[in-house]
């Protein structure tokens, strides 16, 4: 195996952030280098470098043994190195075709500068059925889910048919079925020479495709191993500074609690059909499907964000109506949106405003804000989630993934809610930071909430649910209690 | 046409847009408006009064034409008024020293494209807000325009130069009605077929996304200024000829308008989407709602109410019809 | 308009002590009528040996607070005298009246001021003026007839009182009816797009009136360009642009002021007022009424090209 | 003060910002356009002068304050110069009327700030892009001013009205400048330190995030421009007091001037970030300019120029400042 990337010594630094200390990298052809490390400890910013999305305040790349500089995107496309990156980086009002090829469109050969739109789309055509992806090449982006977004982003790199990729997290947005795509694609990839570089949270991909590991750790670079699933637990170890001695805590699960939310029925015509759903207060409902299965819709009409036809729901046995998000809000149910760019956060406000936005009116008296109770619930909530963030009035744009993730989870524990909605919680954030998310849940069930928890890792569903509700087409197609349930049950359910 | 077709997508109709249906709804609107005045004036509904609200409103749509290029960016340009002064008073300062119609009107247009270069490269190299980068060429242009001719009009045009602002073909069809609708046609053209085009839109739709993507930020977007600073000069020197003497005081406030008639006709304020066939019957119905209050011979004062409502109207018909 | 920067820069300091500085304020510098003000004011200040500097609002003619910014601006660097066309009869009462009481005479010309403390007042009769205009249609039109009026902008003194002059004339013919006014914000292209629409409206029209330069050449282009000279229109104020038109027919007569007369004058007066002599208070301009027919006359030629024809 | 303490927060830093560091980019500035001045005119730099540039930027300073809320939730407000026309004419008649001055101050303000909720319901219930909206809004305005008046002056008023908008405190201080320093520390104070400024902020940094989070869109929206429409009616009844006569034609065109303030003193056009400390910078940018450039008796025209180059200009030096 040859090598194609090395990097060497490399340095950046953020206004009071040091993202990168001496880190040295390399990639081989025909590899999968995974790289592990805590949220914030520099993955996504090590790949901006090699990608030319940031330039390194000191060290050297080699590409093929030569020393080149990389200053932006468009070197490192020419010298075949291309990325997907963690953030999503489409073009919501241009079409699938569009956004796969934009800035190498087939043009005219004549007219250089004209767009051949018959080749563009059957070539989108060619390279979609390559990753079995069924969607029009004229769809426009922003009507489709997060998960074909995040297969689309994959076709784009895939066309590049470039000898270096990253991928950044590509499978935190993708559901089972998407994955085992993706991991078939990168075996391919793999055979024919290619170097690929991948970041992830979810620990048990690996094992299916992983050649070597890279352990970052607070802007470090802490070690390489070839890859072996013995070694996990100790590069678990590495990555976070601690062992941990289980995946998924166990809690106590308060058999026969009250019935703290009661959907008796929900429809949107063509979108969802819900006829009987509860939750108990201290349990944990798990919600499983295929992508497009209706679980964010599910959601989101519940929480009043979207409209639905038919709205028949009890909040702790009393009839209430919901007609917006304030409504829910009012009722006690907070909603984790799953794509936290696009509708969970307020990128441009500070750590301090998103954390206290959704419970404003309990910091103010007579509608002004009280600056040391609003500081000292923040404080508060950056300390337990362990959020890394220099300090309150930092951006939340400036966070790393993981980290904007816990933002939002801290807005809502912060509230207080009496049912919660996590949809995709731990999506992007770390091994350790799970944890400290499923040791939250425990807590807060503990305390009587009812948890909603929506995910696409099944692992996540068994180990953290007391009962799983599996969707397909915006209805309820199999429930499972926690002993029973398998794998198997699940997407036999999810399928059937 | 039912609702149900919304999805349908019309393949390739034209040279405008992919979805012609999305721009039906703008185009009921002008009917309606067009209707209304048929029935209400003995005049609006003749060849002649058509004639001239096209040739009324075919400068309007060509610096309409130049604003949808920018706002698709989500940028905003208040400067074309300024411009199309400028390059009307270079044009006919020209004309005088004897360089010919043909030599003085190039000319003139890409001074008129320089402006708009330097708009461009203010906002991509120095980073300066559109609003303000374009705010600032607005006074300067003014200032350049007035300093030049000592804000007196330039007159003592030859008189062939009214041929391209009010001249007809076949005896009929006002000329810059022919030029917009070439114009037309040729830049939308360039927004949906072209590479340029898709840049554009990449550019407005996500910005980060389309330097990721290695999309050349800079120069689209020095690109999309000199467009406009191109169309505002055609204008520029299309209203001098109109008038055969070129003011400084030409197109003072027809940014508004210009922007207007972009949203009206469909172009997002955030950028990202428009077509240049919306936006030509936005100018329309702006045009078209002037002319008929004219012909009503409505009171100056109720005018400006009325054109305030109508807008607003419009706009909220084809709103609730697009979703 | 680059001469009087220069002027005032480098002889400032020599000697600001002994030299009269006197501010002139007009509504809009863009205008040709008051760069014929200015034109007349340069000989003056030869004449004379004063110095002045000439402005006005950048944001036009109805930014009156603007205008009130220049008068205090004047205050507050001690000029000599004032020489104002106010934008609002009113509105620029509190501010001269201050400038007065801090020993700076005001001169106003071409626009009245509602205050009995200024040096001296020299304007074209606008009323009059207007009134000549519509008397000298009345009889074109043999009165009867169906008639027109485009102004410039919506409030402005000037407009109101040209129209109201038009119209006084226009009430003494009970035969001919006049149609609601419309503006032109005093863009030449809107009052060509105007006179379209309104002869559409109105085939059987029978005359315009348009209030000032922008209009009157506006009107004239767009019945020139339908070849109509049918219409007739009668115009105010005068420029190259305007003359042609006379020439050819399509404008049948126009007023035209004496805005260098104002110039001249006001620097005058100020001077006399500074030097203690006596001033006369009010003091009208005049106006000549230019038609086709007269146009040849020396009377109107002098109206014409008041710097001289080129 | 060096570049390390950037990090360094300034604690309390009085009502206007947590971080006053922030503006120390316009605010110097502002201060090396106001050197300049001293030292070319002699009398630039005397209290005098300096209380007049502060009594004329004042008006301006209050549309802009009424520009940064509604920018700041990405929106435009091009209805401020009608509606202060609005509210103007209403004060005159109602005093004509023999109301009383508080009285008539009061209820003209109040149907300032019922114009800017109408635009507020129109952006938020219809759905209307704000551009749209206020342009609307505009020109309704300006015609209501019109008929309310039949476009002339309405004059006659009490002398005593004169004091709001011309008087003087202390025999020195303009009672306007006052004012604009009471409401711009209000504002700021709203702005920063209650809930429906966090959710002005929130609305344009992210509105869907906000709508999630339990904000009320509509109403926030309503009551951003309801403000801005009683800043506005605030502004009117002050210029109107200033002429002891209101005018349908007051305010004309200051739209460009309060929105290009707020952005020059570094509220981000895209929405979600600035401050009132930054756009009262940025007001009194533009005032001083104006003001220095006539002292200095440039030529009307050399001024258009001047001061396009001078915003570009210093907006760019913030901004190189900011990186
Ligand atoms: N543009 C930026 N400005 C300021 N700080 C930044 C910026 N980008 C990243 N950082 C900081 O740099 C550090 C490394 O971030 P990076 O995104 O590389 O982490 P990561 O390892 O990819 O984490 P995650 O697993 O959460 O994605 C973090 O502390 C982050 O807050
Ligand atoms: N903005 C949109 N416009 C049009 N269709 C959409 C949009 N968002 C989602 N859909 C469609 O609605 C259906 C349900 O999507 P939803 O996101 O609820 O699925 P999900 O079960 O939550 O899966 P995911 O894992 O993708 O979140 C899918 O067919 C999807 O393509
Ligand atoms: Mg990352
Ligand atoms: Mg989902």
């Amino acid at each position: 195996m040859t090598e194609l990337v090395k990097m060497e010594g490399i340095y950046k630094t953020f206004p009071g952030v040091k993202a990168l200390t001496n880190v040295s990298f390399d990639i081989r052809s025909g590899e999968v280098h995974a790289m592990l490390g805590e949220n914030g400890a520099g993955k996504s910013t090590l790949m901006k470098v090699l990608t030319g999305v940031y330039s390194c305040d000191s060290g050297k790349i080699h590409f093929k043994g030569q020393e080149v500089s990389i200053h932006q995107p468009k070197d490192a496309q020419k010298l075949g190195i291309s990325i997907i990156h963690q953030e999503f980086s489409l073009f919501p009002h241009l079409s699938v075709a569009e956004n796969i090829f934009i800035g190498r469109e087939p043009r005219n050969k004549i007219l250089n500068f004209v767009i051949m739109e018959k080749d563009l789309k059957k070539k989108t055509k060619e390279l979609l059925a390559t990753i079995h992806l069924d969607i029009d090449p004229d769809t426009l982006v922003k009507d489709l889910s997060v998960a074909q977004q995040q297969m689309v982003e994959i076709a784009r790199v895939l066309s590049m048919n470039s000898e270096v990729i990253v991928m950044d997290e590509p499978t935190a947005a993708l559901t089972e079925r998407e994955v085992k795509e993706l991991f078939r694609v990168i075996k391919q990839l793999k055979e024919s020479g290619v170097g690929i570089v991948y970041i992830s949270h979810r620990l048990e991909e690996l094992k299916h495709i992983a050649d070597r590991v890279t352990v970052m750790r607070d802007g470090h670079y802490i070690k390489t191993v070839d890859y072996d699933e013995s070694c996990l637990g100790n590069l678990i170890a590495t990555m976070v500074g601690r062992s941990l001695d289980e995946k998924f805590p166990m809690h106590h699960n308060l058999t026969e609690g009250k019935v703290i939310l009661e959907v008796n029925r929900l429809v949107s015509t063509g979108v969802l059909n819900i006829q009987k759903f509860k939750l108990y207060e201290g349990e944990i409902v798990g919600i499983y499907g295929l992508v497009g299965a209706g679980r964010t819709e599910f959601a989101r009409a519940l929480f009043g964000a979207d409209k639905s036809e038919i709205m028949e729901i009890k909040i702790q046995g009393k009839k209430v109506v919901i007609k917006n998000p304030r409504d829910a809000i009012r009722h006690g149910i907070g909603y984790l949106t799953e794509d936290r760019k696009k509708d969970g956060l307020a990128l441009g406000l500070s750590v301090e405003d998103n954390i206290i936005l959704a419970n404003l009116l309990n910091v103010c008296k007579f509608g002004i804000i009280d600056r040391n109770k609003s500081k000292k619930l923040s404080n508060q909530y950056i300390a337990d989630l362990n959020i890394k963030t220099p300090n309150l009035e930092q951006k939340a744009k400036f966070l790393s993934g993981g980290n904007q993730q816990k933002i939002i989870i801290a807005k809502w524990l912060c509230r207080q809610a009496k049912v919660l909605i996590f949809d995709e919680p731990t999506r992007g954030i770390d091994i350790g930071a799970k944890i400290e998310v499923y040791e939250l849940m425990n807590k807060l069930v503990v305390a009587g909430v009812g948890v909603i928890m929506i995910s696409s890792e099944l692992p996540e569903i068994l180990g953290m649910s007391d009962r799983i509700l599996v969707m397909r087409d915006g209805r309820f197609t199999g429930e499972v209690n926690r002993k029973d349930a398998t794998q198997e049950k699940l997407l036999y359910h999810a399928v059937q | 046409m039912s609702v149900e077709t919304s999805k349908v997508s019309f393949g390739k109709a034209g040279l405008f847009n992919k979805k012609i249906y999305n721009e039906l709804g703008s185009f009921t609107g002008l009917l309606i408006i067009g209707f209304v005045f048929s029935i209400t004036t003995d005049n609006f509904f003749t060849v002649n009064n058509l004639l001239t609200v096209a040739l009324q409103t075919a400068y309007i749509c060509l610096l309409a034409i130049a604003e949808t290029y920018v706002i698709i960016t989500s940028g905003i340009d208040l400067s074309v008024g300024s411009i199309l002064a400028v390059s009307g008073v270079v044009c006919g300062k020209l004309l005088l020293a004897g360089f010919g119609i043909p030599l003085s009107m190039l000319a003139a247009i890409l001074v008129g494209g320089l402006c708009g270069a330097i708009n461009g490269l203010a906002i991509s190299r120095m980073g300066i807000a559109p609003f303000i980068a374009t705010l600032g060429m607005m006074s300067i242009g003014r200032g350049v325009a007035n300093v030049i001719t000592d804000s007196l009009p330039v007159s003592g045009l030859p008189e062939d130069f009214f041929f391209i602002g009010g001249g007809t073909v076949l005896g009929i069809i006002p000329v810059p009605v022919i030029i917009m609708l070439l114009v037309a046609m040729l830049f939308a053209f360039i927004l949906n077929r072209t590479a340029f085009g898709k840049y554009v839109f990449a550019l407005g739709s996500n910005e980060d996304a389309a330097r990721l993507s290695g999309v050349n930020i800079g120069m689209t977007t020095i690109g999309v200024y000199a467009v406009s600073g191109l169309l505002s000069g055609l204008v520029g020197v299309m209203l001098a000829a109109r008038l055969v003497s070129a003011q400084a005081q030409a197109g003072l406030g027809y940014e508004l308008d210009a922007i207007a008639a972009s949203i009206i006709g469909g172009v997002s304020p955030m950028g990202g989407s428009g077509t240049i066939l919306g936006t030509i019957i936005g100018a329309f119905i702006m045009g078209v709602l002037r002319n008929g209050l004219n012909l009503l011979n409505v009171n100056a004062f109720w005018q400006q109410i009325a054109i305030g409502v109508v807008i607003i109207v419009a706009v909220y018909i084809d709103k609730l019809r697009r979703k | 308009g680059k001469s009087d920067t220069a002027k005032t820069a480098d002889s400032k300091n020599a000697d600001a002590g002994t030299k009269k500085r006197i501010a002139i304020i007009v509504k809009g510098t863009e205008n040709v009528f008051y760069q014929s003000v200015k034109a007349g004011a340069d000989v003056a200040a030869k004449e004379t040996g004063v110095e002045y500097y000439f402005t006005g609002s950048s944001a036009g003619e109805t930014d009156i607070n603007g205008q009130v910014s220049l008068v205090e601006n004047a205050i507050s660097q001690k000029v000599s005298g004032i020489i104002i066309a106010a934008s609002d009869a009113k509105a620029l009462v509190p501010i001269t009246e201050k400038a007065i009481a801090a020993g700076i005479p005001v001169v106003v010309i071409d626009s009245g001021l509602q205050t009995d403390k200024y040096t001296s007042f020299l304007t074209t009769d606008n009323v009059a003026a207007a009134s000549a205009a519509g008397e000298s249609l009345a009889k074109m039109l043999n009165g009867k007839g169906k008639v027109a009026i485009v102004n410039f902008v919506a409030g402005a003194q000037g407009a109101i009182e040209r129209e109201k002059g038009f119209k006084d004339a226009m009430a003494k013919y009970p035969d001919i009816q006049v149609l609601q006014t419309q503006y032109y914000n005093n863009d030449k292209q809107k009052a060509l797009s105007l006179t379209q629409d309104i002869l559409t409206a109105n085939p059987d029209l029978d005359a315009i009136f348009a209030c000032n330069e922008p209009g009157t050449v506006g009107v004239g282009r767009a019945l020139k360009e339908k070849n109509n000279k049918k219409v007739i229109e009668i115009g105010f104020d005068s420029s190259d642009d305007i003359i042609p038109l006379i020439k050819e027919g399509y404008l049948k007569g126009t007023i035209v002021q004496m805005p260098y007369n104002m110039g001249y004058l006001g620097v005058k007066a100020m001077v006399d007022k500074l030097n203690g002599k006596e001033v006369v208070k009010n003091q009208d301009t005049g106006f000549t009424l230019v038609t086709t027919e007269n146009m040849e006359s020396p009377e109107s030629q002098k109206a014409l090209y008041p710097l001289g024809k080129k």
